[in-house]
């Protein structure tokens, strides 16, 4: 792979792991030998099942935990979670709950404020220039900075959130779920601001999610995961006009649909995640996998490039028909 | 008048007809959570009522199942299911529908399950008091409703605590609680709100399945568009306690008669339109105790001219079986009546 | 049996119900609130003005007067001295509510800093406090005062220090609790995330947050501070006389209970109704403080 | 079931260095006392020879650490020394006076929970209603009113004036422990319901509008069925720990109740050998009702275990 | 023994003594131990005296002594040789019968105590010998006029020779004497319990089946129990409610003549209380009618000498000062501090009555600006203060337990005893000179001559401000008959019965 062909990777995880607990048995592998590279001024985003690793990934770029195993690098220098002030301002993070993730009893200006203090990204006299920048950034008016969280409605206190980790002029923003608990009619205006922060800021955006239509219309990019591994990356269009991992299929058969649709029909995916705790052996999908072969059950497959810019973790990428329906006799 | 009598062919199974709830409050300016709210389901009949956070929807449905939360009270109208006024109904004899003619599915399965109770006991609760079973063979009915929701191993899983199931088999066992008595009508309450996609597809298909095998009525709660129109035949769309339009799930998406559906859809991303811009609807919902004059919607709409701010807008029919809120509808939508 | 309780978590409901009137209600419109500052401040007002309001010397003896019940000249009788009650009442009550809050302020700082410490940090820091803790906990707290006031004499300091010693714990639990929860939150996380050190989120974003918890048990504390006055007074062990305190003023009305058995139900009613004043505050301040809380 | 219990022996290990501490503190403690505990014994006969010669066969002029080690190897043998007051092994005093304490307590705990689950339960049905604030304020004087006046009410009401009840005393059978110790459990229960109705009260309100509450409600459930089924063992769960932790307040209150009631436990046993200055009684009655709080706390945990089944101690403990 | 009394509120026998029942005492501190020899504290004493008994008692009066366990004495003309007749027929509770041989024992058992016990009381005593199976000869170093007075302590009453073969802390836990009573439970801290001794000496005696002493620490609960039922004597009423025991109900509040002095002590170690005229004008400043109104209820009397109207020798016309406006200020003005002072105030804490008292005082003397403050110490380290005089003022009392004055004034004014003056380091070579000599003198008027002039002496010193004779109280049911109280303290139940 050249490097012409291929965008600056400003942030790259490399065989990451992250356990939690320390009995032997009782193990959670919450990450399992993660790679995932994000470009660039790209929003990538990143989908999976309650409990695939998502927001634990997304603590560990932030900072605010340590890979078991594995490096995170960001433009190339490896970074960890005891990491320096400066190097904690380039990555910021903006969580799921707009409602929980601002102090309710600091005023907008004084939180945002004290960032700008403690950083120093400002000299003194300027904060308050740099706080009607930061408010017409997301979208507010300078009239909100003394007001308190709670007199915001949801959309709005996500935009302060964003502010917030604007504030230090962040090259990379985390977003780990940020219009899940929000309205359709203000995700809108999130997702728009998304938008916009990366054309206007050239940020780099990891973008988590677990609605697909959202991340359809957002992300360049699309990482899906599996209970702690990358199951398959591509960029927007070609995961979901050929996704190649039976679980991306099944992912994207589930989404509900404006149109109309026969309910009578089984659904695309049978049961329920296995334990992090016990995984099965070889392929971690093989439970719940239409297309299951013995290989399946005995060796996990790494992911492996299919095409420019697509990998799968399947060992049977590229062979399976889209739109899977229950065949699994004729595999058996 | 504000509602249209309808052509029906048969007898509502429930009918909601003025319903407003609120809190009283002794110093006047009381709150107004849902107002004037009408529409009817019909036996077998799949009724969803969609809206944004905060709109009314739950507290439309907890009126029905007579849940509303302390201080919550229904101000005014009326709702009939199976004709009896229900109310009036003393709080035994509402007792005695809720489970065998009614039953109930809460959107959170992580809290809707009693933590200290096995499953099964909790499922075989409802058939032991309506149905008379025998702790037997109510725990026999139990575990037979878990092997319908297609869970694996129903007889172990009958004897789990709640804590001890995943998110969608919680759910699944709601649903089986909620049918061990075959009820006439299930009210559901975003009962998938809390699932991952896959997993919302199996609960969403099998409510479908298990209510057609019953013969039992749906009335569902969601803010999801795509999930009515998944399950759904007809439904009201809320906006600040009230129905802004109401029509069958297929002309309602395909033809909107009221500018607050028509933003919303256009607000939210649809999965098989990837490329359409998506546009928010400016502006905040309106305080609930102090609500604007006329449509409650005005202020943000972008149709809305002065007249639009004052009087009552009652929902009316601008197609056939299709009734919206919006006085300007044919103007906007060419609506033919 | 599979547990999926730890492997599988949950978005949290897309938003509770947030009525907008419970979101902007000032404090004056709590109810409990405003009636437990009503009854304290009566309590302070009588207390800072008792030289004003008392009609007689609280200390000032008459014995040719003495065991009167009520009167128009002693409203509220006199005691075994001879002593108005009504006096020794209102001069009672810059005693004890001086004592009730004094003593809470030592524990309330070192307990809820300790707890905080604790709580944050976790590791081997909390173990050891924690510890610590467990061994206070073990006590019973009027075992411990008194033991530890039979050890340093009778007398306003020694109640001080007693409580001091054994008080802070309770605050210390509580405030640790408060702050493990609160280091979960994300408004926490972001700080940390944003680059402040951990003084800073622990005194800026977490305290202000966790502290009413500690403010709340410290109305409920002085009442518990009250009664232990009054039980030390019972074993002899009180504040010096002849200052007037309700506590010895139960004390000495215990040889008359089954006589004149108001001499012990007029201070003991004055404790009460601090109590009820100081627990309505801290109702008040559970509900205005933790919005998210319900009582 | 039992399997979830297995945190019980780890719990009791941990209880070893808080144990440890315990000693520690009811040594030092103890040695604070001013005063030399040889002048105490001999009492108004001390002469300073006689002092000296007492003072140096009890070891009273040892170093602190190493009246403390020897305190420790003689508690590891099971040895507190002999009360001073009686000249009888204070073990001997603890065991004859330990059941009598532990039956008081536990009889005001199930006092105080048939005061407190149904007053909770009538203001929880009806918050903000008049019988709520009631329920929430009445029991306040309970906690305002010292003990030992409370006590003596009970005693004019319902020993002297009706006859119901004896006038303190212990008797001699179980059925006479049981009546006798009546009006001190009550005494005890007044004092600590208002705390423990406050939190049910609360923890039953937070039951009945949880949703699981509604679940039963949509199931069909009211009344009766509903609480006994789905509200008092949730709403009971938190108050275990309450209870548990609270438990240090009632044996603190028998410090007085005892001596009102003229009951010979604990508590009055402490009351005297403190005043009497006899200082392996204190020791012996510390130390126990210290390791008594700790096994509360253990109990506590496994009661709340075998309650809830969701609690799993055993995780939280490696965790 | 005799059973007539003419105290105050003596019992009058109603009919004729029945047998049977048990006496219930509801007192407030448990026995400490059964050691007659060794114990000092009032709540053994009063039960141990029911088991063992000496060979005199003391007479009801309090200011005699009459044969018991003797018959009669005789004395030797040099006055250092008693021989003492012992009563035949005496047993033990255990069967065996009483002789010179246990006597010999028991005495000789108390005299070698003198250090750890009351053996001090037989300091005269040179030797005890068994003259006779039921003889006694008692040699003295000096003449000693207190020494039946002293052989009528507890602490020579009569125990088994050689203690039956136990040792001495076996023997004391199951005690045996002659007494009417024997040994029966101890539950420490809850009960103690005598029974009936059937072999009494005293024929058709003791009428009670048993007595049992209740611990009841609490006294509004003691009251109650008597009130209730529950007791059938409360042995420890408060003054406070003491009238309102006997109002309306089947409990009879009794006084009985005491020998207990209430005295506020001056530390004559600590500055000002060197100077006489410092303590006079304190002792005329306090208000003893407002304090015996106050804490007494009326029931005390003002104290006007070092020694108690029960003991003999007391002179009713001593001046002892009382309050006295003109003499305080003019002591004060005489004295090193005309302008007042401030001092302190020593009280065990705990006790109601003092701390009434101290208040009063306090009031007193703060319009003479004297400040006084008043300091609490649990008893144990009051009295601790108290012996190592680490005071300035402090209230005390004092009761008798012999028959005779010399146990209380050599206590009180001797500085070089082990009591330096009970603890006041009060010197005065003529008080001194008057106690020696009343010691060693055997006529009685001569004796009484001599404390007369003690008496005077003291009570011009002031040493002590003499405060109130405080009479013994007690709450007994109407059902108990014949309970009296000595002077010194005891109650002997030998002649108690409860009517049905
Ligand atoms: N602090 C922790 N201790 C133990 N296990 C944890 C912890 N945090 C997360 N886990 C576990 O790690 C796994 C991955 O969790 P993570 O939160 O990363 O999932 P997610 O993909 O973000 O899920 P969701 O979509 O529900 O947010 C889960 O099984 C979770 O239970
Ligand atoms: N217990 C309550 N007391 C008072 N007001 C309440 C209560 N619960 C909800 N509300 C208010 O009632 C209004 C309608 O609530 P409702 O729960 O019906 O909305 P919803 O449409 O179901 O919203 P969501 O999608 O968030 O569930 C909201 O404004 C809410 O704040
Ligand atoms: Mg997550
Ligand atoms: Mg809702």
């Amino acid at each position: 792979m050249s490097a012409a062909e291929q965008p600056a990777a400003v942030l790259e995880v490399r065989e990451v792991t992250k356990r939690y607990g320390h009995g032997r048995r009782d193990t959670l592998r919450a990450l399992d030998g993660v790679d995932l590279t994000l470009h660039r001024g790209e929003i990538l985003a990143l989908v999976g099942e309650s409990g695939s690793g998502k927001s634990t990934l997304a603590k560990i770029l932030a900072g605010s935990t340590s890979q078991t195993s594995g490096q995170v690098l960001c433009d190339g220098v490896e970074i960890t979670a005891r990491r320096h002030s400066t190097a904690r301002r380039r990555i910021q993070m903006v969580f799921q709950d707009p409602y929980s993730s601002l102090n309710p009893r600091m005023t907008v200006r004084s939180a945002l404020s004290e960032v700008l203090r403690v950083h120093r990204v400002v000299p003194r006299e300027q904060i308050a220039e740099e706080l009607s920048r930061l408010m017409s950034l997301v979208g507010l008016d300078d009239s909100a900075l003394d007001a308190y969280p709670s007199q915001f409605s949801g959309g709005q206190r996500q935009r302060i959130a964003i502010a917030r980790a604007l504030a230090v002029r962040p090259d990379i923003l985390i977003a780990d779920e940020p219009v899940s608990a929000l309205d359709v009619s203000v995700q809108a205006t999130i997702l728009d601001l998304f938008e916009s922060l990366r054309s206007e800021l050239g940020l780099s955006v990891l973008f988590i999610a677990h609605n697909l239509a959202v991340v359809q219309h957002l992300a360049d990019r699309i990482a899906v995961m599996y209970l702690g591994r990358i199951a398959e990356v591509a960029q927007t269009d070609t995961l979901f006009a050929s996704p190649e991992h039976p679980y991306t299929q099944a992912l994207i058969a589930s989404v509900p649909r404006m149109r109309p649709r026969d309910l009578e029909q089984p659904p695309a995916l049978d049961g329920e995640p296995p334990s992090p705790i016990h995984l099965p052996t070889g392929c971690r999908f093989n439970p719940r996998c239409a297309y299951a072969q013995p290989t399946c059950l005995i060796d996990e497959p790494a992911l492996e490039r299919v095409a420019e810019g697509h990998s799968v973790a399947c060992w049977f990428a590229g062979q399976l028909q889209q739109a899977p329906t229950k065949q699994s006799e004729e595999f058996a | 008048m504000s509602v249209v009598a309808l052509s029906r062919t048969v007898e509502p199974l429930l009918s909601v007809q003025h319903l407003t709830i609120g809190i009283p409050s002794s110093g006047g300016g009381h709150a107004t959570l849902v107002r004037d709210v009408s529409f009817e389901v019909g036996p077998g009949v799949r009724y969803g009522l969609v809206g944004e956070s905060g709109s009314g929807k739950s507290m439309t449905l907890k009126a029905i199942a007579g849940l509303l939360p302390r201080g919550v009270e229904v101000l005014e109208g009326e709702i009939h299911f199976d004709g009896d006024d229900v109310l009036t109904m003393s709080p035994h004899e509402r007792r005695r529908i809720m489970g065998p003619r009614m039953a109930m599915i809460f959107q959170e399965p992580m809290t809707a399950l009693n933590p200290t109770t096995r499953v099964g006991k909790q499922i075989a609760e409802g058939p032991r008091r309506h149905l008379g079973l025998s702790k037997a063979d109510a725990q026999e009915l139990a575990v037979d409703m878990i092997r319908r929701t297609g869970i694996p191993d129903p007889a172990r899983r009958a004897r789990a605590y709640p804590h001890e199931l995943s998110g969608g088999l919680r759910q699944r066992i709601m649903i089986a609680m909620a049918l061990s008595c075959k009820p006439a009508l299930v009210l559901c309450d975003e009962p998938t709100t809390a699932l991952d996609v896959t997993v919302q597809d199996q609960v969403l298909r099998l409510l479908a399945q298990l209510c057609d095998d019953m013969g039992s009525a749906l009335t569902f709660v969601t803010h999801d568009l795509a999930v009515v129109s998944q399950t759904c035949s007809r439904l009201s769309v809320m906006y600040a306690g009230r129905i802004m339009e109401e029509g069958n799930v297929r002309e309602v998406y395909e033809a909107p008669q009221h500018p607050y559906t028509e933003a919303l859809f256009q607000s939210a991303p649809d999965f098989d339109d990837p490329g359409r811009r998506l546009a928010p609807i400016p502006g905040l919902p309106p305080s609930l105790t102090d609500p604007p004059p006329g449509c409650p919607f005005a202020p943000r709409c972008q149709y809305a001219i002065e007249s639009c701010s004052t009087g009552s807008k009652p929902l009316v029919e601008v197609r056939h079986r299709h009734l919206s809120a919006c006085d300007l509808a044919d103007q906007i939508f060419g609506g033919t009546r | 049996m599979t547990t999926f309780s730890l492997t599988h978590r949950f978005r949290p409901s897309r938003r509770e119900a947030r009525p907008a009137a419970r979101r902007l209600r000032p404090w004056y419109q709590n109810r409990s609130l405003v009636a437990g500052l009503v009854i304290v401040c009566i309590m302070v007002l009588l207390a800072v003005l008792a030289p004003v309001l008392a009609p007689y010397n609280p200390i000032k003896q008459n014995l040719n007067e003495a065991l009167q019940g009520p009167s128009g000249a002693h409203w509220l009788g006199t005691d075994k001295l001879g002593r108005d009650v009504l006096s020794r009442l209102l001069y009672g009550a810059r005693v004890d509510l001086r004592i009730g809050f004094l003593a809470v302020i030592i524990p309330f700082v070192v307990g809820t800093i300790l707890g905080a410490i604790a709580g944050y940090f976790g590791g081997w820091l909390d173990i050891i406090i924690m510890r610590i803790v467990d061994v206070f906990y073990a006590f019973p707290l009027f075992l411990l005062v008194i033991a530890l006031v039979f050890v340093l004499g009778p007398g306003e300091s020694s109640i001080y220090l007693a409580i001091a010693l054994v008080s802070w714990v309770s605050y210390c639990k509580i405030v640790r609790g408060e702050v493990i929860v609160a280091r979960q939150q994300e408004y926490v996380q972001a700080a940390r995330l944003g680059g402040l050190n951990n003084a800073r989120v622990l005194g800026r974003h977490i305290g202000p947050n966790v502290i009413s918890q500690a403010i709340t048990y410290a109305m409920s504390d002085i009442v518990m501070d009250i009664m232990v006055i009054v039980t030390l007074g019972y074993l002899g062990l009180g504040i010096t006389p002849p200052t007037a305190e309700w506590g010895s003023m139960i004390a000495d009305a215990q040889e008359f209970i089954t006589t004149l058995w108001w001499m012990a139900v007029v201070p003991g009613v004055a404790v009460v109704i601090t109590g009820l004043g100081l627990s309505l505050i801290g109702d008040g301040l559970t509900d205005l403080l933790s919005p998210e809380r319900r009582k | 079931m039992l399997s979830r219990l297995k945190f019980v022996p780890m719990r009791l290990l941990q209880a070893v260095p808080v144990a440890f501490g315990v000693t520690l503190v009811v040594f030092f403690m103890v040695h604070l006392i001013p005063g030399n505990p040889a002048e105490s014994i001999l009492g108004a006969q001390a002469t300073p020879a006689k002092v000296a010669a007492l003072t140096d066969q009890m070891g009273l002029n040892q170093p602190v650490v190493q009246q403390y080690w020897h305190f420790l190897s003689n508690l590891a043998h099971g040895n507190l020394g002999e009360s001073y007051t009686y000249q009888v092994p204070v073990l001997t005093l603890v065991w004859q006076r330990a059941p009598v304490t532990l039956l008081l307590v536990a009889y005001s705990v199930v006092l105080m929970l048939i005061i407190s689950i149904p007053l909770s339960m009538l203001a929880a049905s009806r918050p903000g209603h008049v019988r709520d604030h009631a329920v929430r304020v009445i029991p306040l004087v309970g906690l305002g009113m010292p003990q030992f006046w409370v006590g003596v009410m009970l005693l004019l009401v319902f020993a002297v004036g009706t006859g119901w009840f004896p006038v303190g005393g212990y008797g001699d059978t179980m059925m006479d422990h049981l009546w006798y110790l009546f009006l001190p459990a009550l005494t005890l229960a007044i004092s600590i319901s208002p705390v423990i109705i406050r939190s049910l009260r609360a923890s039953m309100l937070n039951v009945l509008e949880s949703d699981y509450v509604a679940t039963a409600r949509s199931k069909g459930a009211g009344g009766r069925s509903l609480f006994a089924g789905h509200v008092l063992r949730n709403a009971i769960i938190p108050a275990v720990s309450i209870v548990g932790v609270n438990l240090g307040y009632l044996v603190g209150g028998t410090l007085v109740i005892e001596k009102v009631f003229a009951i010979p436990g604990l508590g009055s046993m402490l009351i005297e050998s403190i005043f009497a200055r006899d200082f392996p009684s204190v020791q012996a009655v510390a130390l126990f009702v210290a390791v008594f709080v700790v096994l509360v706390g253990v109990l506590t945990d496994v009661v709340y275990t075998l309650l809830d089944p969701r609690v799993d101690l055993t995780q939280r403990m490696n965790a | 023994a005799s059973s007539s009394t003419k105290s105050g509120g003596a019992s009058k026998s109603a009919g004729a003594p029945v047998h049977g029942g048990n006496l219930t005492i509801a007192r407030a501190q448990d026995a400490k131990s059964m050691n007659n020899i060794l114990t000092f504290d009032n709540s053994s004493i009063f039960i141990f005296e029911q088991i063992m008994e000496p060979l005199f008692t003391v007479t009801a009066d309090g200011k005699a002594t009459k044969p018991l366990l003797a018959t009669g004495y005789k004395v030797s003309a040099d006055k250092k040789t008693y021989t003492i007749n012992l009563r035949k027929g005496v047993k033990f509770s255990t069967g065996k019968e009483m002789t010179s041989a246990d006597v010999k024992f028991s005495i000789d058992q108390d005299t070698k105590h003198a250090s750890t016990g009351w053996g001090f009381i037989n300091s005269a005593i040179q030797q005890v010998q068994a003259a006779g199976k039921y003889t006694v000869v008692i040699k003295l170093k000096h003449a000693w006029a207190p020494l039946i007075a002293d052989l009528a302590l507890f602490s020579n009453a009569i125990v088994p020779n050689n203690y039956d073969g136990k040792t001495m802390a076996e023997f004391y836990q199951a005690p045996v004497g002659t007494g009417p009573f024997k040994w029966g439970q101890w539950k420490r801290g809850e009960y103690l319990k005598l029974v009936a001794n059937t072999g009494y000496w005293q024929k058709g005696k003791p009428y009670l089946d048993s007595v049992t002493w209740n611990v009841v620490p609490d006294s509004n609960t003691r009251k109650l129990q008597v009130q209730g039922g529950q007791a059938d004597i409360d042995e420890y009423p408060d003054w406070s409610t003491f009238k309102s025991l006997g109002t309306g109900s089947n409990v009879i509040a009794k006084t009985f003549p005491s020998t207990e002095l209430d005295y506020l002590a001056f530390n004559e170690k600590k500055k000002p209380f060197q100077d006489v005229h410092v303590r006079r004008a304190i002792s005329a400043m306090i208000d003893r009618s407002a304090i015996n109104k106050a804490v007494l209820f009326g029931n005390g009397t003002p104290a006007n000498s070092l020694l108690m109207p029960g003991v003999p020798f007391y002179q009713k016309s001593t001046p002892g000062i009382m309050k006295n406006d003109a003499l305080a200020k003019k002591e004060l003005a005489a004295s090193s501090v005309p302008k007042g002072f401030s001092t302190t105030l020593l009280i065990p804490s705990g006790d109601a009555s003092k701390l009434s008292t101290a208040q009063i005082i306090q009031n007193d003397l703060q319009q003479y600006n004297i400040k006084v403050t008043i300091k609490q110490l649990d008893p144990t380290a009051n009295h601790n203060a108290q012996q190592n005089m680490q005071y300035d003022m402090g209230l005390s009392a004092w009761t008798m337990d012999i028959p005779d004055p010399d146990e209380w004034t050599s206590f009180a004014i001797d500085p070089d005893g082990g009591a330096k003056s009970a603890y006041t380091n009060y010197r005065s070579a003529e008080a001194i000179k008057l106690n020696r000599q009343a010691q060693q003198s055997v006529d009685h008027s001569t004796r009484a001559e001599l404390y007369n002039q003690l008496q005077d002496v003291v009570a011009h010193d002031a040493p002590f401000a003499f405060l109130y004779y405080a009479p013994y109280a007690y709450g007994v049911s109407d059902k108990v008959q014949n309970f009296n109280v000595t002077p010194l303290g005891n109650y002997p139940l030998t002649d108690v019965w409860k009517s049905k």
